[in-house]
């Protein structure tokens, strides 16, 4: 691996990232997943950062699961964001942030329809005239939430009680960092370090001292696909992705996955069971599998928070070994108490 | 008193077209952005389809053109047209008056890194056609010891994401030719081809395909490398589909060599100004009468010669040089 | 004439004697193993074959083979005096031999060496007319014989003088023996000349006698030279069995089997040992087989793989590549039938019968009894032009026929076997079978002859006349159904393997062109009608070597420049055109072109 | 092991690492002229079996190329060896002893 290489292609894609004043929108499925994330997220930087997020309770979903499962036609799902747009607009931001892959790639996707049908823009506009009586205007920067902690990952640093380090033998975690499939690989400029080497967590984890592996099949689906998950007749065939990215990433012994989309943690992390239960085959050492984590539960193990008020007891693969690896302390027996 | 005129580009194209000009009697200037003459040939190995010496090739070229005065590392800084005259300024400011212009600016091999899903500059054992023409002129044991090697064909040819929809015409045949030679170089090698459309037009070209695969045994699998990685001992895993029986299908390699295309030259857009010519979508120059006329550009007096205006072969090319030396003569002749 | 010794023997007569027991003991032992493994039928149609009307036919044909060796002479005289002179020759030796002990010294009647050394043991008490008569016999015999001698060792350092490129090279076994036969009759010469002035001798003898007789008066020198010739004798009985030269009496039981209609069944045992012994490994195939023209390949023509069988070796490589094109067998002198050794020794490998044929399920094709059925089977699809001039003649002639695998034809099962695999083939044969039989046909005519042989000989389709596509033509022809008209236009017929060797169809072909153009000859034609390289009987020649021998074929047919080459197969058509530089056409191409 | 109702579907990818070397190499050795095919199709189309059933000597070379051997001796049995495709092949490549050297070697471990 030649990693200036890599460094050279990152460059072409870095794109700038305003870190404050934007308009914050939750995603519909992470909660339920990874409860602590967002609330983690707005923590971080209202709280330790101070900066500027506003987030408004009357913004709903950016209806992408639906539109990508074919329920409902593009231009409902563009009314409904042009909705949030509006809300954006009314409570004065021009800087909107997305929590969740699926709708960042659903943004990116419909200002780019509009940039080129300028009508649909205009016949959306008149929609959501009709059915909110709102107006809305498109926000100057689109950001992922990803993107937002990626540029403040060296500040997060500076504040940081722990390293991604394996305590003992002071080498750096080996990590694996999967980027969900709508950030780059539609609209590679649209993402840090483009499509085929996404540099957004990349970024995080060398900055947290991490290490990054960069296996085969680093690139393939994550075996969420929308679809496929939804028909149990499908199911087989959303599992035997993720079963193609575990035989991949096996030689590399990876002490965890970073992720910065809802689906993808959920799979990683749920489809390890059942390919235990199923093959009964583990990945991780001693038969413990590869702890999956969203990259603001690793921001908030990093800066010290208490593993269980993150909410990694929600996780199925047990995140107990490696906390011990990094050295965080955590208490055996209030994980379920808190 | 005999006529002057500027050649740009010193490589074959140019070469050739100056030792036609010195011989009907002209004044020739050559203007070489690079610091030696002979272009892209000078770092080629051997020539298909016989696999000939290239510098061999270079030294028949460069003796007749040797009484053509060269402005090495210098670039063309304005041109301007005065009755007939081209008053040109070089980058070391030198000042020409010419009758005539010949553009041979040539080719750029295709930036392989461009296509990150092959890991060009990324992976350590990815590396293109020039570097293995290299390896073979200066015989590095460590490339040429490869066990499975793989080629990748079309790589920034026909390829609409990266705006070089044309193809490169020579690259099936070099990788051909090269595939043989790394095969006498290590007989013990397993080769393999990726190929979407085996293009050996040329007279010769079929039966090195046909030796490729018989005496050889190199492995011809129709389908377009999708993806390279690396495994956790270094080794590359190539991804592609047998589109012949349509199964994926995927192998692992010490060695792939990407078969850069012929791509535009940068500079053609800032030269195309100063001369006040046109360039194609494909990013070559626009020729005024491609099929009677090759070597005329719209412009009286302008000539074009060899890959400026599109890939060629080498032996296309000095056709084409000496036909522009033709051309001129005629021209400056009336 | 009187005994010169009170017993009659002497040691120097052992090696001859044991010689002689070894090798009829040999002999018996092996007609018996030989008989014994025929089968049951084959040993009863063997003793009919003895009852006198048949026995004679034997004797007749034993004589001519392997006294006369007629066949040999027909090919070139000299070949044939070489091959007369020492058989028969030596064969009158003997007869005589006995004739003059019976007369002189009927007490030594029935011993086994006595009539051989006759000359040492009597002595010539005086001459008289009928004595001077057996010696003058006796000597022209061995001079007959002596002549056949010199005529061998020249043929072996200039073979092209008796008609022959090449001669077979030698194993061990064979050198020995040829050798002890080359060394026999000179020291017989040599040994009666120096008796010749006690016991007589006639006018070789008894000069030779004169001419040493300094050397020759003192008795005891007479002694070694009778040794070396009963040596001599004696090392030829025992490498007998190990050498070429078993041909002489295997080949007696051969023509004895052969006329009792027995066949080959194995590629080893009974009949076939028969055969594989009575090779003579004379090496007329080895210019006769078309492969010769391939350097390389001399050493799978027919003679070195019946050695290989004969020493049970792997034969494999010479069997499968041989083009099964018959020319071997045509020619031979011994009529050995060795492509059907060839074939039975590739079924022994290759009859695995593990194919699909599921997917042929008989298909019933509607047929009316009027009508024929012509079958073009797999070649002929890729060579339209000869279906299509072929109806163009029926509909001229007013005949209706019924195409029979319009849409792509289940193979015929010949090339199957040819591979040796005949329980595939078989499957083959009865879907075809399945198909003509419902039809109700009363004519299957056939455009290719690799069909028509299989189609003849496998299907035993009673009541149904198979016809090739040539013969029918010929027969509308003649019978006046079509008319053709006369061009000056020259033709070369070319005999396809199957349909001249194969089925024994010379002529037909002949006089159709005949009776269109003007018919050239060529070289070697009919019976020994090259190969034209393309034969699927071959299953691992190379391309680049078929096409020699196409080439090779092509100049022989275009010694006399014909116009146009003609060929009645859609395989030698498909072979000839792409490297003829003339034109190629299928005989039916010729008479629907010239159809008035 | 336990069944959720849905199941891990095998990779259809073709792995070249684990083709069989060494029939490959006996079979080129048999028919040198195997590796001089340029997948054509001449022979597949003109193949009297073909007109019943799947037979293709194309993909069969293409699938012992890949190490599919099981699935190119299932195209090859319908093979009635009749020649038509030693005949047509523009590289002169003896088929007809392919395909029996192809179901010989191949075969060979199925008994």
């Amino acid at each position: 691996m030649i990693i200036n290489g890599k460094k050279k292609i990152w460059s072409d894609y870095q794109k700038e990232i305003p870190d404050d004043h934007y308009f914050y929108v939750r995603s519909c499925i992470r909660q339920n997943f990874f409860p602590a994330s967002e609330k983690l997220f707005l923590e971080i930087v209202r709280d330790r950062l101070n900066l500027d997020f506003y987030e408004t309770e009357h913004h709903t979903t950016c209806g992408g699961i639906a539109y990508h499962s074919d329920t409902i036609p593009q231009e409902t799902v563009m009314t409904i964001v042009a909705r949030q747009f509006a809300l954006m607009s009314e409570a004065g931001y021009k800087n909107y942030v997305a929590s969740c892959i699926t709708s960042f790639g659903l943004y990116t996707e419909i200002l780019d329809t509009w940039y080129h049908y300028p009508e649909l823009e205009a016949k959306i506009k008149e929609n959501l005239w009709k059915t909110t009586r709102r107006e809305f205007n498109k926000p100057e920067y689109l950001a992922h939430a990803s993107d937002v902690v990626y540029k403040l990952r060296d500040k997060i640093a500076s504040q940081a009680k722990y390293k991604l380090v394996n305590k003992d033998t002071g080498k750096p975690l080996k990590v694996v960092e999967h980027i969900g499939c709508h950030y780059s690989k539609m609209f590679p400029s649209k993402g840090v370090g483009g499509a085929e080497y996404p540099y957004v967590l990349t970024g995080m984890i060398e900055s947290w001292g991490g290490e990054i592996v960069d296996y085969p099949e680093r690139r393939h689906c994550c075996g969420f696909g929308f679809r496929q998950y939804m028909i149990r007749a499908n199911r087989g065939y959303s599992l035997s992705n993720t079963y193609k990215k575990f035989e991949s990433m096996e030689p590399f012994h990876p002490d965890m996955i970073i992720t910065n989309c809802p689906g993808c943690p959920y799979f990683l992390d749920r489809w390890q069971y059942v390919i235990k239960e199923m093959e009964g085959k583990t990945y991780g050492k001693e038969g413990q599998g590869i702890p999956v984590f969203t990259y603001e539960e690793v921001a908030g193990l990093v800066l010290g928070y208490d593993p269980w008020y993150l909410g990694l007891q929600m996780h199925q693969i047990d995140v107990e070994p490696l906390l011990d690896k990094i050295g965080i302390k955590y208490s055996k027996t209030d994980k379920y108490l808190l | 008193m005999n006529k002057e005129v500027l050649i740009i580009g010193g490589g074959p194209a140019g070469l050739e077209c100056a030792s036609t000009l010195l011989m009907f009697g002209y004044k020739v200037f050559i203007v070489e952005k690079g610091s030696e003459l002979g272009g892209h040939l000078r770092k080629w190995d051997r020539l298909f389809p016989e696999s000939i010496s290239a510098s061999e090739t270079l030294e028949r070229l460069l003796i007749p053109s040797k009484k053509a005065i060269v402005f090495d590392e210098t670039e063309v800084s304005s041109v301007k047209l005065k009755d007939g005259f081209f008053d040109i300024i070089l980058s070391d400011n030198t000042e020409l008056h010419v009758h005539s212009v010949v553009v041979a600016t040539g080719f750029k091999l295709f930036p392989a890194e461009k296509k990150e899903e092959y890991g060009y500059g990324v992976y350590n054992r990815v590396i293109t056609n020039a570097d293995l023409e290299a390896s073979f002129k200066n015989n590095s044991r460590d490339i040429l010891q490869s066990k499975r090697v793989g080629f990748v064909h079309c790589v920034g040819s026909r390829d609409e994401k990266i705006s070089n929809r044309h193809c490169s015409k020579v690259c099936c045949v070099t990788a051909v030719k090269q595939a043989c030679e790394f095969k006498e170089a290590n007989p013990d090698a397993e080769i393999y081809c990726f190929y979407m459309d085996l293009r050996m037009f040329g007279r010769g070209y079929e039966d090195l395909y046909l030796k490729a695969q018989n005496k050889y045994g190199i492995r011809f699998i129709r389908g377009r490398v999708s993806e390279v990685a690396e495994n956790v001992d270094g080794e590359l895993v190539i991804k592609a589909e047998d589109t012949l029986i349509s199964r994926p299908l995927k192998v692992t390699l010490d060695l792939l060599v990407l078969m850069s295309g012929m791509s535009k030259n940068p500079d053609n857009d800032q030269l195309a100004d100063m001369l006040g010519l046109d360039i194609a979508e494909d990013g070559f120059f626009v020729q005024h009468d491609p099929t009677i006329n090759s070597i005329k550009s719209k412009i009286k007096g302008i000539f074009f010669a060899g890959t400026v205006t599109g890939p060629k072969t080498i032996p296309e090319t000095l056709n084409e040089a000496r036909s522009a030396a033709l051309a001129v003569h005629k021209y400056l002749s009336e | 004439m009187k005994e010169r010794f009170l017993f009659g023997y002497d040691p120097f007569v052992l090696p001859f004697t044991l010689g002689m027991v070894f090798i009829i003991l040999y002999l018996l032992v092996g007609t018996a193993r030989i008989i014994i493994s025929l089968t049951h039928e084959e040993q009863i149609s063997l003793l009919k074959s003895l009852k006198p009307k048949q026995l004679f036919k034997t004797i007749k044909d034993v004589i001519t083979d392997c006294l006369l060796h007629i066949k040999i002479f027909k090919r070139n005289p000299l070949l044939g005096y070489m091959h007369f002179s020492i058989a028969f020759g030596w064969f009158m030796l003997i007869v005589v031999g006995h004739i003059e002990v019976m007369l002189y010294t009927p007490q030594r009647n029935g011993i086994l060496y006595y009539p051989v050394f006759f000359r040492y043991f009597v002595m010539e008490t005086q001459q008289t007319l009928r004595g001077a008569f057996f010696f003058f016999l006796m000597d022209l015999f061995l001079l007959m014989v002596l002549s056949g001698i010199a005529l061998a060792i020249f043929k072996r350092f200039r073979s092209r003088a008796l008609g022959m490129r090449r001669t077979t090279k030698l194993k061990i076994g064979d050198t020995f023996a040829l050798y002890s036969l080359w060394a026999i009759f000179p020291l017989r010469l040599l040994a009666e000349s120096f008796t010749a002035d006690i016991s007589g001798g006639s006018f070789l003898t008894k000069s030779i006698n004169h001419l040493v007789h300094g050397f020759v008066s003192n008795p005891d020198n007479a002694l070694p030279i009778w040794w070396c010739y009963s040596i001599a004798l004696g090392v030829f009985l025992f490498a007998l069995p190990f050498s070429r030269y078993m041909h002489i009496p295997t080949e007696i039981l051969l023509i004895f089997l052969r006329n009792a209609g027995i066949k080959a069944t194995s590629f080893r045992n009974g009949y076939a040992e028969a055969e594989i012994y009575s090779c003579s490994r004379c090496g007329i195939c080895i210019d006769a087989c078309p492969m010769g023209v391939n350097l390389g390949d001399i050493k799978f023509s027919t003679v070195y793989t019946i050695r290989l069988l004969r020493k049970r070796e792997n034969a494999l490589e010479g069997a499968e590549k041989c083009l099964m094109c018959n020319k071997c067998v045509e020619v031979c002198p011994v009529g050995i039938n060795s492509t059907q050794l060839k074939l039975l020794y590739r079924q022994s490998f290759n009859d695995t019968g593990d194919h699909d044929f599921s997917y042929l399920s008989p298909q019933n094709i509607k047929h009316n009894k009027e009508k024929i059925l012509y079958y073009a089977g797999c070649m002929t699809h890729l060579a339209p032009a000869i279906y299509l001039s072929l109806f163009k003649i029926l509909k001229k002639a007013g005949i209706e026929y019924n195409f029979m695998d319009a849409d792509g034809s289940i193979c015929c099962g010949r090339p199957l076997m040819l591979s040796g695999d005949f329980k595939g083939a078989s499957q083959l044969i009865d879907k075809n079978k399945d198909i003509i039989l419902n039809s109700g046909c009363t004519t299957l005519l056939l455009s290719c002859p690799i069909c028509y042989k299989v189609f003849r000989e496998e299907y035993n389709l009673q009541g149904i006349e198979v016809v090739h596509h040539s013969v029918y033509i010929n027969d509308l022809l003649n019978s006046g159904k079509i008319k053709v008209d006369r061009v000056h236009e020259s033709f070369v017929f070319h005999d396809p393997c199957e349909l001249g060797r194969g089925s024994n169809i010379y002529n037909e072909p002949r006089e159709l062109l005949s009776s269109i153009g003007t018919l050239k000859n060529s070289p070697e034609e009919k019976g020994e009608s090259i190969c034209c390289g393309g034969s699927l009987g071959s299953l691992t020649m190379q391309y680049e070597r078929r096409k020699r021998i196409t080439e090779h074929s092509l100049s022989m047919l275009y010694t006399n420049n014909p116009d146009t080459l003609v060929t009645a197969c859609p395989l030698c058509l498909k072979t000839f055109s792409p490297v003829n530089s003339k034109r190629t056409v299928d005989i039916a191409q010729v008479v629907s072109e010239h159809l008035i | 092991m336990n069944n959720f109702g849905y199941s891990i579907s095998p990779s259809s990818r073709i792995d070249l690492d684990k083709r069989d070397n060494d029939k490959f190499t006996r079979i080129v050795l048999l028919e040198p002229g195997f590796r001089k095919c340029m997948a054509c199709g001449l022979c597949s189309s003109t193949c009297s079996g073909a007109n019943f059933t799947d037979v293709s000597l194309r993909r069969a070379i293409e699938m012992i190329q890949d190490g599919q051997e099981k699935s190119a001796i299932v195209l090859l049995k319908g093979c009635m060896l009749c020649g038509k495709c030693n005949i047509i092949c523009p590289r002169g490549i003896n088929t007809r002893n392919l395909i029996r050297n192809i179901l010989k070697v191949y075969m060979e471990e199925l008994q």
